[in-house]
């Protein structure tokens, strides 16, 4: 074997840090200081991206469609703001809580979505967030029902530094988690294990035909999704210092899996860009019109699938070949 | 290829008294089949017989409904088809189920770390181990496809597909290979190419062949099945299943007909 | 600068609470264009945000609005965990928050620098429930829906109802997203109350409305009664002629019989393309009023405090009629009107017919 | 005979892709054309092409009166094109008998063979008549492959491309297919590109054979001249190696 | 408690109405248009709109309301859909949310944000009790008429989509568009049709439900949940199933709330899930065979 050497880089190649992977990432942890005015915005869009990220895990990569991915994101806000609550107000402990309780949680109800078609484990999902809802508003006594958990006080972040008015501890420690949870997944989906999770979502039967154990690993997938996005929920929870039901509602989901779309799924920066996409759009655009905002961002998802996402960053494609595409090969 | 299966020999994959039915169809039919120790084993007969079938219920992607399984002396009715792969029984499919987004490198890569038992890792990169890399570039040069091993499956041309179709049963290293018309589609010149590659598998890995192509069976097979309308017709060597005057009437035609496919 | 008064004023402008957004906003500005915005010495300036009501987002507008745009007050709230979770910034940043719209009782202790222009819903529950007995309503079921405001008024209607020697048979809780109101409504006339007291967000008002009347349920001879949400001004007159007759008790109504509520229904529906204000609209107006005064008082000098300060203690005549800020509790005391649908020139109003006077928020009595 | 199908200096390809390049053929009336090649070198892109199912970059078919590529692909069945996919692509919702009545059309005026309906094709492949009821996924892959074939019949087509339709058929089937074929061929003027694996069995049926290699004609010539040069044959589709 | 029976299927009838389309688009041609409730609010405010303004009757309301939104799906499905065909779901999905969310505010923008009320004429907002006791049954007319239109519909798509040919090319062209033209199937056309008439189907949901319902702008992200549910309970192979899934659900909702109010919102959404657990391609799916 002659090129014995070079063919696994083809493998490895993938998984290899870029350079500009690096320069984002610097810009974007140091932010909060080059961007003061901007800090809070810039901690949402680091939940929103976490939280986005959490879903790719699944959506991207096993291709489970979930419409109730809020459910584990209200789940970490409301054990972290619990937490916070009634035991001790550090963040870093409270963090850990909320991601082990939506943990568990993403564990028990992995069962649900093992069979069935998307829309099934589309509905399955819902239905699994909305009762959630309904379970925190009928718990009042300990959630604080319809009127929201109130009376968090956090701690300040590792003992020393508190979490301001215009945001900077806070953007910064959501940014630290999201970067941390990203590599961890980028380990996650580029190891043996994340193949064998792309493998069961292009073909079921056959993954099983090669001794993939399909139920196990999608429940593990499930779970671990589950988990992040309780991590973006204890974010939420935590610098803004209080949760309530809305973390549980429909929209959440539903708009976190637009911002995942709207980035691309199935390779992790989607959620990232996604999130940066949406929300700094929403932010603009919902300070020049208020009322109408949401036209303006229709029109925008609109035109990003007609158009395409990878043309509508490469706008001098935009006339050409379209026309000759009618009887393109459909795949 | 034909003398030494002894009558000694294991029998590593039993079949008892296999039924399936689909509502009002009987697709098997109270089907017996022992797969001997090292056996390359052909199951022939006529479209719809329900060959396919058969291995759906070996390989577990059906249950039966009545009948069992026995592999390796042990009831495998009710395993999970990954488990039936643990146990070393792998096949192929008849029409292919291939990984589209996957390129066959990422394919045969995942594969063989899945048999490896280093599916479950999720720290260390796919490719970063040696042992699986190596197998994974042995098999793309043994299937040739090392041409396009890194384009996405998707887009390969059928025979292409259909060797990776092949190539991920390999590398499972199986030691029952159920094996569904697995050259179809490839064109004649390297048909004998790649069942040669199958016969070749170690001396003890039992191989049960589903294929219409009458060269190959004959060429590729010391016993044979033949299976009709769901129910066992016979079982033979390849000389008396080829004289079968049954066999001829309802599969292989007139002599005419292995003309056609010769020449 | 120095010389720009501002005012953040957060409102759910889409959404299913949009149209709370849009009185108020239109309100708000209606109060600017008539008093102008050269207020002791500084100019007024009004940044509206869509909060799309969702907590978080409130937060974070205000958060940022406070920071960045250094405003002077804050304002708006379209409903209650939006404004609960607004008040630690209030609190934080010495801004005095006016809230506008939400109405659960607890909103202004979970800040001292929180001032209300609306209402309580136990203010308009419990005058209900002092009128009730009196006028041949003894047996009455509860049907809220089951969210803060839902349970406040249910809450606070029963209590007042068993003082005043009423009785409460059933109490009901719908889901707030709840499309066919079928069962609770057959439940109800089964259990054969005197009358059904109602408490559901505008919107689904004329929906129980209906269901109610297809349900024969008047002629079955149970009274529909509710706070104004479910008779809201700005619907009312499309719920057609059904909805003559129905008792409810608010704080206010389009057609409240003062010389200052004519003039603000007519400016009001003028800037408007013809809207009706509703009770959104002067909680926004009124609001707008105690922020200028307060600004008129103090001009601008001693930042939040002073403002709240001057906040405290208001007293003047609104459209709803005479109200004022209770120095206290930082709430609004006024009256609770009684109203009862009626026509009047070939359009429906609530017509007032009877009021309790200065009432405080009973929510605040322990 | 009269000329029924000509194609000249025909590219197409997928997306921006171009696979075939430059391809010229011609088939008369009745006459039935064997199409050859390893794998991967165009021969389904070709059918396709005819189809109306892969992007045309440049040159021209004309089927009968009708210039083809002009058309749109559902209008080509209409023009007389019978397709049978190498996939299959049976629908996999509609029943056996579904694909076939779904798709069906009447013979052309002037035509003077019997018509293709479904029941003919049932009589043809009797295994279909007692699968009737199954839906498209339901059967087994020989099944799938008569089906396939059985659907173009019906749309009474004077050009039928078949695209491996052997494949997974058993040997009995296969020899009743060909002789099918050839039938219809000769007795009711059909005429029919044939793609195969196994060049011998084709070329006993066809008349005249084209090899294609990377997406060009590198042969083209008689069915009888290229089966009695098996070296030849041998040597354009790389048996050898 | 016949009367809770009646109420429920009323109900279900509803819900099934809304959501019929939505099976139509969905279940049929395989395209996740989450902008079916946007086509039933255009229904819902034509006749809204209609009758307030023009003072039309209420069953010449219908018509218009289905053809209007008919009219706005052909024209929108040879604009904007048919690109959309062979993209993956989840840009269907993004696609037409991003057009629902347009239309929210397109709407919001020209008639305000404030419900509309509608008014049904006299003899539609009668009521008729039979019965006495445990055994009344009291039918609110305008649920009757509900009941009526929906099982005329459900025959007449029944009819249509498994007795013509039209039926068997429809799903053919979903299957396998490339195949299903290459054989000579106008799968434009089919499509054109077929988009049209499920939006068609939508806005007269929309008219029909305005009066239960009412009609704001956020009606097509305020129910869309309801839709779908119906769609996932019933599977999207048949009309049959969403129409005993609605039912299923109707009759299961109102009588949960009747006897146990305080479960409130979790009956639906339980069943819902313990039927998909259960049955995950639906609960009432095509199977072929000679079953
Ligand atoms: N899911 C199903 N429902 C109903 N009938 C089925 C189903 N699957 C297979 N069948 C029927 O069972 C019979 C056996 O099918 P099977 O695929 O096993 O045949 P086979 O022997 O592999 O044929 P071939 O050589 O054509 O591949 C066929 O007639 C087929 O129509
Ligand atoms: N959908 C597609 N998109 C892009 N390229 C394609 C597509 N389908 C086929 N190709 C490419 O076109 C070339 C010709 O493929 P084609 O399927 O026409 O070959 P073939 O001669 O029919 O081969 P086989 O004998 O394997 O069926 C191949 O290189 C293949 O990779
Ligand atoms: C009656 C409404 C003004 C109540 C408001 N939605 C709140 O949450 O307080
Ligand atoms: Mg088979
Ligand atoms: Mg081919």
């Amino acid at each position: 074997m002659t090129t014995a050497t070079s063919k696994p880089n083809i493998l490895l190649a993938a998984r290899r840090w870029r350079w500009w992977e690096i320069v984002l990432w610097a810009l974007a942890l140091t932010s909060p200081w080059l961007l003061s005015s901007h800090a809070l915005i810039i901690n949402e869009i680091a939940i929103v991206a976490l939280f986005a990220l959490s879903l790719d895990i699944i959506l991207g990569y096993t291709g489970i469609v979930s419409l109730g991915h809020a459910a584990f994101f209200g789940m970490g806000a409301y054990s972290a703001a619990l937490f916070a609550k009634l035991v001790m107000p550090d963040p870093l402990v409270g963090l850990a809580v909320g991601v082990a309780t939506a943990t568990v949680l993403g564990a028990v109800c992995s069962v649900t979505i093992l069979r069935g078609t998307d829309l099934t484990r589309l509905m399955v999902t819902l239905g699994v967030g909305l009762i959630l809802m309904e379970l925190a508003n009928k718990l009042d006594w300990l959630t604080g029902g319809a009127d929201g958990l109130q009376g968090v006080v956090m701690g300040p972040l590792l003992g020393r530094f508190e979490f301001d008015l215009a945001g900077q501890t806070a953007a910064w420690y959501s940014l630290t988690v999201l970067l941390i949870l990203f590599v961890l997944a980028r380990r996650f989906v580029g190891s043996p294990f994340g193949a064998t999770l792309k493998a069961i979502h292009d073909n079921r039967l056959r993954a099983m035909a090669i001794g993939i154990p399909v139920s196990q690993r999608l429940a593990v997938a499930y779970t671990v999704a589950a988990g992040a996005a309780g991590a973006a929920g204890a974010l939420l929870a935590q610098t803004s210092g209080f949760a309530s039901l809305d973390v549980f509602e429909f929209h959440r989901s539903a708009d976190v899996m637009l911002v995942l779309v709207i980035g691309g799924v199935g390779w992790l920066y989607g959620g990232v860009a996604g999130a940066l996409v949406f929300k700094l759009m929403q932010d603009f655009l919902s300070n020049i019109t208020p009322q109408y905002w949401t036209f303006w961002i229709g029109l925008f998802l609109v035109v990003l699938v007609l158009v395409g996402r990878e043309r509508l960053v490469r706008p001098w494609t935009w006339f050409g070949s379209a026309k000759k595409n009618k009887t393109g090969g459909a795949a | 290829m034909s003398n030494p299966t002894s009558n000694a020999a294991a029998t590593v994959l039993s079949a008892q008294g296999l039924v399936m039915k689909f509502g009002g169809i009987t697709a098997t039919n109270n089907v017996s089949l022992d797969l001997k120790q090292g056996a390359r084993h052909a199951l022939i007969g006529p479209n719809g017989a329900g060959k396919t079938t058969l291995i759906n219920l070996l390989t577990g992607v059906l249950q039966p409904t009545e009948g069992k399984i026995i592999l390796e002396g042990q009831d495998i009715t009710n395993l999970a088809p990954h488990q039936r792969v643990r146990r070393g029984m792998v096949r192929t499919f008849q029409i292919n189920q291939l990984f589209d987004t996957l390129s066959p490198m990422e394919t045969l890569a995942m594969v063989v770390s899945q048999h490896q038992g280093l599916g479950g890792k999720w720290w260390q990169a796919l490719g970063s181990n040696r042992r699986v890399t190596e197998r994974c570039e042995q098999l793309l040069e043994q299937f040739h496809l090392t041409s396009v091993m890194a384009q996405e499956t998707r887009v390969l041309a059928y025979g292409k597909r259909r060797l990776l179709e092949i190539a991920i049963a390999l590398a499972c290293e199986p030691r029952v290979l159920l094996l569904d018309e697995p050259v179809a589609g490839v064109p004649a010149g390297e048909r004998e190419e790649l069942l040669q590659t199958v016969a070749a598998l170690p001396a003890d890995v039992s191989i049960l062949l589903i294929e219409h192509d009458m060269d190959l069976v004959f060429s590729f097979a010391n016993r044979m099945t033949v299976l009709v309308n769901g129910t066992l017709l016979t079982e033979g060597d390849p000389e008396q299943i080829a004289n079968d005057p049954q066999v001829k009437a309802v599969y292989l035609g007139h002599a005419e007909g292995e003309e056609a496919h010769h020449g | 600068q120095d010389n720009t008064f501002k005012i953040g004023l957060i409102l759910p402008m889409t959404g299913q609470q949009a149209t709370t957004g849009r009185q108020i906003e239109a309100a708000a500005k209606l109060y600017m264009a008539q008093n102008g915005d050269m207020i002791g010495g500084k100019k007024v300036q009004l940044i509206i945000k869509d909060d799309t009501s969702i907590p978080d987002v409130t937060k974070r507008l205000a958060q940022e609005l406070v920071v960045n745009d250094k405003v002077n007050v804050l304002a708006g709230m379209g409903i209650t965990p939006s404004a609960l979770a607004t008040a630690a910034i209030a609190t934080q940043s010495k801004t005095p928050l006016v809230v506008m719209a939400a109405a659960t009782s607890s909103i202004t202790e979970a800040s001292p620098y929180v001032v209300r222009t609306s209402f309580t819903l136990p203010q308009a529950s419990v005058a209900l429930a002092d009128w009730a007995p009196k006028n041949g309503i003894k047996k009455v079921v509860t049907l809220v829906s089951d969210y803060g405001p839902g349970i406040d008024a249910e809450k606070y209607f029963k209590e007042r109802m068993l003082f005043n020697g009423g009785q409460i048979t059933e109490s009901l809780r719908v889901p707030l997203r709840n499309p066919d109101f079928a069962p609770f409504l057959q439940k109800v006339r089964d259990l054969k109350p005197d009358a059904l007291f109602v408490f559901v967000p505008s919107g689904a008002g004329a929906a129980v409305m209906k269901q109610f009347l297809e349900r024969g349920m008047d002629k079955a001879g149970i009274k529909l009664i509710g706070t104004g949400d479910v008779t809201d001004d700005d619907q009312l007159n499309d719920m057609g002629d059904g909805a003559l007759g129905v008792v409810t008790s608010h704080h206010y109504s389009t057609a409240h019989p003062s010389a200052v509520n004519k003039k603000f229904v007519e400016a009001f529906q003028k800037a408007n393309n013809n809207l009706r204000p509703n009770f959104m609209a002067v909680g926004g107006y009124d609001g707008m009023r105690v922020i200028y005064e307060a600004l008129k008082v103090t001009k601008g000098a001693g930042g939040g405090d002073a403002l709240l300060a001057a906040m405290k203690g208001q007293i003047f005549e609104s459209p709803r009629g005479p109200m004022f800020i209770d120095a206290q509790t930082r709430d609004v005391v006024q009256n609770i009107y009684l109203r009862k649908v009626e026509k009047k020139d070939g359009q429906l109003y609530n017509i007032e017919f009877d009021v309790i006077k200065d009432v405080k928020d009973p929510g605040k009595n322990k | 005979m009269a000329e029924l199908l000509k194609v000249e200096n025909l590219s197409a390809g997928y997306g921006e892709a171009v696979v075939l390049h430059g391809v010229s053929v011609s088939i008369n009336e009745g006459e039935t054309l064997a199409l050859l090649g390893r794998n991967g070198t165009g021969k389904t892109t070709f059918m396709n092409t005819l189809a109306g199912a892969t992007r045309q970059h440049g040159g021209t078919i004309a089927l009968g009166g009708t210039t083809l590529h002009k058309l749109p692909q559902h209008e080509r069945a209409a023009a007389g094109i019978g397709w049978v996919p190498q996939e299959r692509n049976i629908f996999k919702s509609l029943t056996v008998d579904e694909n076939l009545t779904a798709v069906a059309r009447p013979a052309r005026a002037g035509r003077k063979a019997a018509m293709w309906t479904p029941a003919r094709v049932y009589e043809l492949f009797p295994r279909l008549a007692e699968r009737k009821t199954n839906l498209g996924t339901q059967l087994s892959g020989g099944e799938q492959q008569m089906l396939a074939v059985g659907r173009a019949l019906v749309l009474n087509p004077t050009l039928l491309l078949l695209d491996e339709p052997c494949e997974g058929l058993a040997p009995i089937i296969v020899q009743e297919l060909l002789r099918a074929i050839r039938r219809i061929t000769r007795e009711e003027g059909l005429s029919a590109i044939i793609v195969e694996q196994h060049p011998q069995a084709i070329l006993a049926i066809s008349d005249t054979a084209a090899v294609l290699d990377r997406g060009t004609v590198v042969h083209s010539g008689t069915a009888k001249g290229l089966q009695e040069q098996p070296a030849l044959l041998d040597k354009l589709l790389g048996v050898a190696r | 408690m016949l009367t809770l029976l009646f109420d429920g299927i009323a109900y279900g009838m509803l819900l099934f109405i809304l959501a019929v389309g939505l099976a139509v688009t969905m279940g049929l041609m395989n395209f996740i248009n989450l902008a079916h409730g946007a086509f039933a609010m255009v229904g819902g405010y034509i006749t809204v709109l209609l009758m307030q303004r023009l003072d039309v009757p209420f069953l010449l309301c219908l018509p218009a309301a289905f053809i209007g939104a008919a009219l706005l799906g052909a024209v929108l499905e040879r604009t904007l859909y048919r690109p959309l065909y062979h993209k993956p779901h989840l840009d269907q999905v993004l696609f037409s949310i991003g057009l629902t969310f347009m239309a929210v505010a397109a709407v919001d923008y020209f008639v305000g944000s404030t419900q509309q009320i509608l008014q049904l004429p006299e003899w539609l907002k009668g009521r008729t009790e039979l019965g006495e006791g445990a055994w009344m049954l009291g039918m609110g007319h305008y649920r009757l008429f509900i009941i009526a239109v929906c099982a005329a519909l459900t025959i007449a798509l029944q009819y249509i989509l498994t007795k013509t040919r039209f039926g068997s090319r429809l799903r053919a062209s979903v299957d396998d568009q490339r195949v299903a033209a290459g054989l000579g199937i106008n799968v434009n056309v089919v499509f054109l049709s077929t988009f049209a008439v499920g939006s068609g189907l939508a806005g007269l949901g929309g008219a029909l439900g305005a009066d239960v319902l009412g009609m704001d702008p956020t009606f097509p992200l305020k129910f869309m949940i309801y839709f779908l549910i119906v769609v996932a309970v019933g599977g999207t192979s048949s009309i049959t199933g969403p129409l005993l899934a609605a039912l299923l659900l109707g009759i299961a909702d109102v009588a949960g709330k009747y006897y146990i109010p305080k479960l409130g919102a979790f009956i639906v959404y339980s069943l819902m899930i313990l039927i998909l657990v259960w049955r995950p391609q639906g609960l009432f799916v095509r199977k072929g065979g000679k079953a």
